[in-house]
């Protein structure tokens, strides 16, 4: 397959436009010295990934995505944002100074992924049915074959949720513990 | 549309969250950085998943449930911070170096 | 074993000794009997102890002198072992005693001079430290050396040899408080330390080849020249003789004795008339078949050795002022002699100088001890004109000093029966040495007479005879001291008693001895005339009645004299090589100890805990940084080399975590 | 009494562990009933040895034959199985252990080291008596390795707890370390050391044997049969030979792996010493015997000119460092580099008489060097140093005592007529004639210099009791009273010295058990006639 | 799978029975923490004790019943190995909630939640022992490491225990993000997400690199949950900044629960390519050993240098893993030999933790120094220091030989020069890592003792226990190996599968 094949499919140029997207922000995510700007560039990258994943028929895990962390997750990181007072404007100190060696090492783990993906699946073609997965099967695997690890992660998110009120909660001074049993 | 260009973009998130990780000086845009490499795991798996097409759509479950403990971490993330937060008034991690030494 | 000794017995009608030799075994234990009972009831006893010693020894005499006369009538052959323990099949170690010939001689002459000894000792350390201590030992003395001269095999003779070097050790050191005793007694310890060493292998040799320590398997092996025997005869027979050196102080090994005159008299004259010294003799007799049959190099040697240390300890004697060491070179002179006789095949020549040695030795010893007694020192020139205070002590010395001159008495006879054999071996420069020796005897036993007894006393206090229960043995022992000499003139055959040379040949094998059939009345005469000569020189030097006994000591031959004061130089040697051991080389190997070989363990330790301060300061606390650091100072340009990567920690550890993800893959892509 | 036939054994090897637990429940206030405890359990357990000595059948005393044997499954994943016996080898040797473990417990009821506490110091005593015991009668590798390394623990914390306190500097370190510490982790390191070969050794063997009929095995009759047949062989059994002597090596001592010992010995308590010595040692040599030779006997003799070697360096270099010391106790330490030094010449001939000159030999050094240490630490207990410089006169003050010493020093230095002797006197007569086939090069010249050690020997002791024992006493000692021999280290030494006289007139004491199975232990082994048998190859 | 309905997974809820009694558990004890008032908030502890005492009773159930129960297409496994590994779960959680319960009493903690989110984490843990695909196993990790990045940093105040959480946490998830990427290519190049699918996809795949890039994610993925050096440095400073029986749990439970997912990842998923994973795991075990080693040398701190120590003793635990590399290995051998060391390593590190806990009671600090002449001032805990600290060190006859010796036994067994090799670093590792255990038992024993402590006050009964139930595992063990080698057996039928 060369380029200009590839090239000539519309599918690949929407592909294309949301690469593009996608990288931006995530570009942008590493890199933007304003914090909230980073939260929301993630959203953009989110929000590109949900439609690659449209256009790869997983029509349920892009919403999922989309409702997921666009709706919860975002929203939560800014929370976290306001509450430590971060500044909302410009801020050098959000980055280290020494950017040299990461930069290095993460170039040197793209090298590593892309080239062990494009050796092994280089001319692999993704046969474009269009057809997204229905829901159904997906809901007969999740609560079929899948129950216990689904059961499971409800825990991981109870425990998450039960742990993260017990650290994130301002302790009560002894006094004001007293009060409150008092009352 | 090629396997390969789905994977090298999630290879791309992936190294930007490691850059991330690796240079970002608040806790916050460390939790960030490290949703855009789940992110790159997800584009993987669903990516596979279109070429495999199991009968269990196995690739979008396993996404799902990525989604799933990504949120969860995020969860706790938010939490330490917060109680970090609390104690010094600062969300970033070079002062966390008291056992330094 | 048993049926080759009736074989022997049968070829020499000899008897087997019936119940006497059967139970002969008495002897070698009632000693150590008297020593147990001693220590534990010896204090509270008149004698404290003394009783128990003479009192043994005194039993032992009755059963040695009815061996000793029926092995004169007719012979007795006899041998009692009991197993102690065996290897395999072929290794046997056994105890017991053999009745024989040489054992009969030497139990009698323990026992007799021993118990002489002992009797003089009741009186001479009556007021001494320790006496309940002293004849414990000495009882250890006298049953060590009969254990050694019982002894059927070479493993017995071993364990009597350092029981007889043990007690002598506790003897000599018995004035311990005084370090310089100590010393005197390591030094005969490890002297014959030294040399049994060489008993020790030449035994192993001996036994392991024949596959037997018996003495009558390994006589009758020399003497059917059994090959495998053969093979070591000489190594073996070397190593033996080097064994009997260190015992019977031949030279150089004679550095031992004369120190160990740091004991009481009595010990001297014990160890020098019949146990300690005469062992080594002893050896060479018992052994006599493996030298005459088979290593007969070995008796070149042997030859050299005696002939060396007649003549030149002899010559020792002269320069030394403390009676006691002029008497023991005297006797380091006279086991050269026997040494000699026995190597040249004399048997029964160096047997009888030892038997009549004893006997005059001891008295002279003895006589020195009542001297010494009187005066309270052991040194002529403290003495002087003894004659006439101890009249007794003094007749009955001058008895055992012709006897020990070689002139007339039983010295005489002994003496002229090692030159006959020398003669008749054809060995003109020994048998010249041994007259000059003889010459030199006779000078240096004039000189110790006259300084003793005659002249003026100088000493402190006024000296008196000894009690009578020391010169009583005096007496007694005067008397063989003078007469002992008839029981070997040859072609002499006493009623009853038969003839030395008789008793002795009562043995497994012929011995294959070479001695006189005939007087010799040349070099008899020789000898006489030698021996007359220097008591005469010894007058016209010492006699002369000056002021002091150090004028009268006054002779002297310069180059000689002043060598002979030093001992030759070899007992500086010896310590000095001695010092060398325990000083330098002892302090290098723990030296090496301590620095190297610890050194090394320590060093590694060292290294082990440097290398986990270095991974632990270094990489894993601040390599991490530095190694990023540097990394990162490099990627960002020259400019920034001195900045510090300002990220925390937990960055620091991801970005390892990444490098290291990266380093693993790479690893198995370029290199695997 | 059928039962015993069964659990005889095992009952010598775990009632000091019944003691322990005994020991444990009894408060340490409570001293008498602690050491009379003690005293009970470990002559219950002497009086086990004894009932195995009275039923042993003497006349049955073939090699890999083991009688009151006891075979129950352990660690089944491994094969490693509860498989103890006795034979004639071990025999004297484990009534020897159990034997001192009752004189060492009589000797401590009044010498207690600092920080005294009887109830620890017993407990750890009969943890060291099991751990020797089962040693001694273990027939599985795994299982003797095992009880091998239970003697570790126990002597660390003595050393390190009742040890030398004196500080002292240590060659290659700038600051001054107590003795004892360093001494304890010296003991402790230099065995580990030995004993990570001497496991990878065990296992080498395990894995090779898989090869053969019995498939994977610990069991040492097993392997000992395996071995006879030859099924080691090569450079595999080369380096396991390696690596199993090693780990002997260290805990034997030999040179150059001995300095843990004078370290260790000066350091600890009386008792430990005397333990340490008297038998913790020959679980090294007898470890020789019982794994080395029998299972890689090939590979034994190719090592055996190396071992006698060692074994020489190690009787000089012992001798002459005493010849250095200054230290009473460090003298004997390192007399024992000496001595054992002979043992392991006699082991190197492979013949049946140097073996049987090992086995006496350490039984000799077990009662002699363990009654040493005995007077030693009487000695300091009395004077407050080990100085042999400040010492003297000894026997003037305390007459018995110093007598005693006296004769021990003689036993020591293999006076014959004392249990001393016949284990050097035997190891030399073995190196003239070792097993044919080794280098008589070798072997005849570490039978001279052997013997020349026996110089040595004799020159270090005697200089020790002249510097002890002998002269005045030092002015410091002038009006002090000292206690001669009390009723406690007499009723401790008296056996002891009974002992070193009886082995020293009557070795068949120890013959009677060792001979026979020795000599089919070298038939068996080598294969050859039996070598007691010397004519063959005489000037060969 | 429309096809398919519902009913066609079984639901064995005997195999399912321990889960689902720590469920149980997890709520009465939330429920509880609402009722009770704080005085009283003790008995979510004795709840949660009694509830992992419970689950272990239907695990003798099917223990003794001995059949392999499987549900979900083989993805939820309860067998041998599974129940071992649960047992053994359960067990070093009970003993963590005996440690906990006087140290959590003991300041101002959150008593429910703190029990809780353990037993969350012990919920992940039983999960992982049974999953045999790769989602299962994600999730239970997740299960078991997101409370305890919480757990470290439960002392709220502390900002050296806030230190500890973060750390652990970016860390955390770091490794999480590259184990999933290796688990997502795994799953691109077969299509497979069971082990015993996987399995049979990528025998012979050896030499694909796509292949090798996820396998070797997936093991740094795991080498952080085991701290297997160069990805340990979280855990010298979580540990010392957790609560101390959070950090027994860390060097236990959780560092167990990484090994499970090896175990069964490499080989029940991917023993194909053991020539891929076996030399990256030799050399994570030779790294872990000599550089852990060598850094516990220089600690003062003990907790700290347990930290380093079970860095080593996971170096120690990855030996089988390189042997199993050799061809022709017996991968059985290997794989038994590490299930035994874990259990062992449970028992006496728990051991350890609860001394440390039991001798900071009264104000000690975890310093070296202050731990001088510890046995002078009591004597019980001296003995139960050095029983821990020395089989830790592999001294006869305390249980830690066995383990080694095990693991010796399973290189031997392989053969081969690099084994070989690694077996020598081992060995060299083993009496360097002596040093400094001995340097604790040194200044407990020998040392003179520094300052007064009020160490009359008796630990806790629970602790006590604790204290007890190990040291009694840790002797018996050293005596009796066949109840360690019990598991590894059980380990053996499941690596044959």
């Amino acid at each position: 397959m060369t380029f200009l094949d590839w090239i000539s499919a519309p599918v690949n140029w929407v592909f294309a436009i949301l690469g593009v997207v996608v990288l931006f922000s995530g570009f942008r995510v590493v890199t933007s010295r304003n914090i909230v700007h980073a939260a929301l560039y993630l959203v953009g990258a989110l929000a590109g990934t949900a439609a690659l994943f449209l256009m790869l028929s997983a029509e349920f895990v892009a919403w999922v995505l989309v409702l997921v962390y666009i709706g919860a997750v975002i929203v939560l990181f800014l929370f976290g944002i306001m509450i430590t007072r971060a500044p909302t404007g410009l801020d050098e100190g959000l980055s280290s100074d020494q950017k040299a060696l990461p930069a290095l090492l993460a170039s040197g783990v793209f090298v590593m992924m892309s080239w062990a993906s494009i050796d092994a699946f280089g001319g692999q073609l993704i046969g474009s049915s269009g057809e997204p997965v229905p829901t159904e099967v997906i809901g007969d695997s999740l609560f079929g074959r899948f129950v216990i690890p689904f059961e499971v992660v409800s825990f991981v998110l109870l425990a998450a949720l039960i742990g993260g009120i017990t650290l994130a909660r301002r302790d009560l001074s002894p006094a004001e513990e007293e009060e409150r049993s008092a009352v | 549309m090629l396997l390969s260009q789905f994977l090298v973009l999630g290879a791309a998130l992936f190294a930007f969250g490691i850059y991330g990780l690796l240079v970002r000086r608040n806790i916050v845009l460390i939790l960030l950085s490290v949703e855009l490499m789940l992110n790159a795991v997800n584009i993987n798996l669903i990516a596979f998943e279109s070429v495999l097409v199991s009968p269990e759509a196995i690739g979008h479950i396993f996404a799902i449930f990525v989604i799933t403990v990504a949120a969860a971490e995020v969860g706790i993330g938010l939490a330490i911070v917060l109680m970090i937060f609390r104690n010094r008034k600062s969300a970033n991690v070079d002062d966390l170096n008291l056992m330094r030494w | 074993m048993m049926s080759r000794l009736l074989f022997a017995a049968e070829e020499i009608h000899a008897g087997d000794g019936g119940w006497w030799a059967d139970t002969a075994g008495v002897m070698l234990v009632l000693p150590f009997v008297a020593f147990l009972l001693i220590l534990a009831f010896g204090k509270k006893l008149k004698y404290k102890g003394g009783e128990i010693a003479v009192a043994a020894l005194a039993i032992n005499l009755v059963w040695a002198t009815v061996l000793l006369l029926m092995n004169a009538n007719s012979g007795v052959l006899d041998q009692i072992t009991f197993e102690i323990g065996h290897i395999g099949s072929g290794l046997v170690f056994e105890l017991g005693w053999v009745v024989d010939g040489l054992s009969i001689l030497m139990f009698f002459l323990v026992n007799f001079v021993g118990l002489v000894v002992f009797v003089y000792a009741l009186g001479y350390m009556k007021d001494d430290v320790r006496v309940d201590w002293f004849f414990a030992a000495f009882s250890l003395f006298a049953g060590a050396m009969l254990v050694l001269v019982g002894a059927p095999n070479l493993i017995q003779l071993i364990i009597g040899w350092e029981g007889v070097g043990l007690a002598s050790y506790l003897l000599i050191g018995f004035y311990w408080e005084d370090l310089d005793n100590v010393r005197a007694g390591n030094k005969a310890f490890l002297t014959n330390k030294v040399a049994d060493v060489g008993l020790i292998l030449g035994a192993i040799l001996v036994g392991v080849s024949i596959g037997s320590w018996d003495f009558g398997a390994i006589d009758f092996a020399a003497f059917e020249g059994a090959p495998e025997l053969a093979a070591v005869a000489t190594v073996g027979g070397l190593l033996l003789f080097f064994g009997a050196m260190g015992k019977s102080a031949q030279f150089p090994f004679h550095i031992w004795l004369p120190d160990a005159m740091a004991g009481p008299t009595p010990v001297s004259a014990l160890m020098h008339a019949a146990t300690m010294v005469t062992a080594g003799i002893y050896l060479m007799a018992r052994m006599f078949p493996l030298f005459e049959y088979m290593a007969q190099n070995v008796r070149i040697v042997m030859i050299v050795i005696g002939t060396v240390t007649l003549f030149g300890v002899g010559l020792l004697a002269i320069v030394a002022d403390d009676i006691k060491r002029v008497l023991a070179y005297s006797t380091v002179s006279q086991l050269g002699y026997m040494m000699t006789a026995i190597a040249a095949g004399g048997y029964t020549a160096g047997m009888f100088h030892l038997f009549t040695h004893a006997s005059f030795k001891a008295l002279l010893f003895l006589g020195a001890g009542s001297v010494i007694h009187a005066v309270h020192s052991n040194n002529m020139s403290d003495m002087g004109g003894l004659r006439k205070f101890m009249p007794t002590t003094f007749w009955t010395w001058v008895v055992g000093a012709l006897a020990l001159s070689g002139i007339g008495l039983s010295g005489f006879w002994s003496k002229d029966e090692i030159l006959a054999t020398m003669g008749e071996q054809g060995l003109t420069v020994v048998l010249w040495i041994s007259i000059a020796g003889a010459f030199v005897t006779a000078f240096y036993m004039a000189r110790a007479t006259f300084l003793t007894f005659f002249g003026t006393y100088e000493g402190d206090g006024k000296p008196h005879e000894s009690p009578r229960i020391m010169t009583v043995p005096l007496v007694i022992l005067a008397v063989p001291a003078a007469i002992a000499g008839v029981l070997n003139i040859p072609g002499l055959s006493l009623p009853r008693l038969g003839n030395f040379t008789e008793w002795l040949a009562v043995r497994l094998v012929p011995m294959g001895d070479h001695h006189a059939e005939a007087i010799n009345f040349g070099l008899a005469a020789i000898g006489l005339v030698a021996a007359v000569l220097g008591v005469v020189i010894g007058w016209l030097i010492y006699y002369p009645d000056k002021e002091t006994q150090l004028q009268r000591d006054s002779f002297e031959i310069p180059v000689l004299f002043p060598l002979l004061r030093k001992k030759y130089y070899i007992d500086d040697l010896a310590l000095g090589i001695v010092a060398l051991i325990k000083g330098p080389l002892a302090r290098l190997v723990d030296w090496t100890s301590t620095y190297v070989i610890d050194g090394f363990v320590n060093g590694v330790a060292r290294l082990v805990k440097g290398l986990g301060v270095f991974v632990y300061d270094t990489l894993d606390q601040r390599g991490v940084d530095g190694v990023f650091n540097g990394l990162s100072a490099a990627a960002d340009g020259a400019g920034s080399v001195v900045r510090k990567w300002q990220s925390g920690r937990v960055q620091q550890y991801a970005a390892s975590f990444v490098a290291g993800v990266l380093i693993l893959v790479a690893l198995f892509v370029f290199v695997i | 009494m059928e039962w015993f036939e069964t659990w005889g054994l095992t009952l010598t090897v775990f009632l000091p562990l019944v003691g322990v637990v005994l020991l444990g429940l009894i408060p340490k206030e409570n001293e008498s009933a602690l050491k009379t405890t003690g005293l009970v359990a470990s002559i219950m357990t002497f009086a086990a040895s004894l009932i195995l000595i009275a039923r042993f059948d003497f006349s049955s005393n073939t090699y890999n034959t083991y009688q009151f044997e006891v075979s129950e499954t352990w660690i089944g994943a491994i094969n490693a199985n509860y498989h103890v016996g006795i034979d004639g080898i071990s025999l004297p040797m484990l009534v020897l252990s159990t034997f001192v473990m009752v004189l060492a417990v009589i000797y401590s009821w009044n010498h207690w080291d600092e920080p005294k506490n009887p109830k620890a110091f017993l407990i750890l005593m009969m943890i060291l008596a099991t751990g020797m015991n089962g040693t001694f009668v273990a027939l599985d590798l795994v299982l003797f390795f095992l009880f091998f390394e239970i003697v570790l623990l126990p002597m660390y914390f003595m050393i390190g707890i009742w040890g030398d306190k004196t500080p002292r500097k240590i060659p290659g370190f700038a600051k001054e370390f107590e003795t004892r510490l360093y001494a304890a982790i010296k003991f402790f390191l230099f065995t580990l050391f030995g004993s990570a070969f001497l496991l990878l050794g065990f296992l080498a063997l395990y894995f090779e044997s898989g090869k053969s009929q019995f498939g994977r095995t610990f069991d040492i009759p097993q392997l000992t049969e395996l071995g006879a047949s030859g099924a080691f062989s090569g450079t595999f059994a080369f380096l396991v030979f390696g690596a199993i002597f090693l780990g002997f090596a260290v805990k034997v001592p030999m040179f150059p792996f001995h300095t843990w010992l004078p370290d260790a010995h000066t350091a600890a308590p009386t008792v430990g010493s005397v333990l340490l010595a008297a038998i913790l040692l020959k679980l090294g040599s007898y470890g020789f015997i019982r794994i080395s030779l029998p299972i890689l006997p090939e590979e034994a003799v190719s090592w055996a000119p190396f071992i006698a070697i060692l074994a020489v360096i190690g009787i000089i270099y012992g001798s002459l460092a005493c010849l250095a010391q200054s230290d009473m106790k460090r003298l004997i330490a390192f007399s024992s580099v000496g001595h054992m030094g002979f043992i392991m010449l006699g082991i190197s001939t492979m013949t049946d008489i140097g073996i049987n000159a090992a086995i006496i030999g350490m039984v000799a050094h077990g009662l002699i060097t363990g009654l040493l240490f005995f007077i030693a630490g009487s000695m300091h207990h009395r004077y407050h140093t080990r100085e042999m410089a400040r010492l003297g006169g000894n026997i003037k003050l305390m007459p018995v005592m110093g007598g005693i010493l006296a004769f021990t020093a003689m036993a020591s230095l293999g006076l014959p007529g004392l249990a001393g002797f016949w284990g050097e006197f035997m190891s030399l007569v073995a190196s003239f004639n070792p097993l044919p086939g080794l280098s008589l090069g070798v072997f005849r010249s570490a039978m001279v210099i052997g013997a020349i050690g026996t110089i040595l020997t004799a020159g270090y002791m005697l200089w020790m009791l002249q510097k002890v024992n002998l002269g005045e006493p030092g002015d410091e000692w002038e009006g002090k009273e000292f206690h001669d021999v009390d009723r406690f280290e007499l009723a401790a030494w008296v056996p002891l010295i009974v002992l070193i006289v009886v082995i020293g007139f009557f070795p068949k004491f120890i013959f009677s058990s060792t001979t026979d199975v020795v000599t089919s232990l070298v038939d068996m082994a080598f294969n050859s006639e039996t070598t007691a048998a010397i004519s063959s190859q005489i000037g060969g | 799978m429309g096809d398919k309905d519902l009913l066609v997974f079984q639901i064995d809820y005997l195999a399912l029975a321990p889960e689902l009694i720590v469920v149980t558990t997890m709520i009465i004890v939330l429920a509880l923490d609402l009722i009770l008032p704080r005085p009283k908030k003790y008995w979510t502890a004795t709840v949660a004790v009694a509830g992992t005492a419970l689950a272990l009773v239907p695990l003798a159930f099917l223990v003794l019943e001995d059949e392999v129960r499987s549900m979900f297409d083989g993805s939820y496994v309860v067998d041998e190995f599974a129940l071992v590994l649960k047992g053994l779960f359960l067990v070093a959680a009970y003993i963590v909630f005996l440690m906990s319960h006087s140290y959590i009493e003991s300041e101002r903690y959150y008593q429910g939640e703190y029990y809780f989110l353990l037993l969350a984490s012990l919920l992940g843990s039983l999960v992982m022992a049974s999953s045999r695909d790769l989602i299962v196993l994600f999730i239970g990790i997740e299960l078991v490491t997101g409370p305890l990045y919480m757990l470290s940093g439960w002392r709220k105040g502390d900002v050296k225990s806030n230190e500890a959480s973060m750390k652990y946490f970016l860390l955390g998830i770091l490794s999480t993000a590259i184990l999933l990427y290796g688990m997502s290519f795994l799953y691109g190049l077969t299509g497979e997400i069971t082990f015993a699918g996987l399995a049979e996809a990528t025998a012979g795949m050896a030499d694909e690199p796509a292949l090798i890039m996820a396998v070797l994610l997936m093991i740094v993925g795991f080498a952080f949950k085991i701290s297997a050096v160069p990805f340990h440095f979280w855990a010298p400073d979580t540990y010392e900044g957790a609560p101390t029986p959070i950090t027994a749990y860390l060097s236990v439970n959780s560092k167990a629960a990484g090994f499970v997912a090896m175990l069964l990842v490499m080989y029940l998923a991917l023993p194909g390519v053991a020539e891929v994973w076996a030399p990256a795991l030799w050399l994570l075990a030779a790294l872990s050993m000599t550089i852990a080693n060598l850094t516990a040398l220089r600690q003062t701190n003990i907790v700290r240098l347990l930290a380093y120590s079970s860095v080593a003793q996971a170096g120690f635990m990855l030996v089988p893993f390189a042997a199993a590399g050799v061809a022709g290995a017996d991968l059985q051998e290997a794989f038994a030999a590490t299930v035994i060391y874990l259990v062992i390593y449970a028992v006496m590190n728990l051991g350890a933790f609860a001394v440390v806990i039991a001798a900071t009671r009264s104000g000690r600090s975890g310093e070296l120094s202050a731990w001088s002449g510890l046995a002078r001032v009591d004597p019980k805990l001296g003995v139960l220091v050095a029983v821990f600290f020395f089989s830790l060190a592999g001294i006869p006859p305390l249980a830690g030989w066995f383990a080694k010796f095990a693991m010796f036994r399973s290189v031997m067994i392989a053969g081969g020069a690099a084994t070989v090799a690694l077996a020598v670093i081992a060995a060299i590792n083993a009496v360097i890592a002596l040093y400094y255990y001995a340097k604790v038992v040194k200044s407990v024993w020998l040392d003179d003792p520094v300052a007064e402590f009020a160490d009359d006050e008796r630990p806790a009964g629970s602790l006590r226990l604790a204290l007890g139930i190990t040291v009694v595992l840790t002797v018996m063990i050293g005596f009796f190996p066949a109840l360690a080698t019990f598991a590894g057996e059980a380990a053996r039928v499941i690596a044959s599968g």
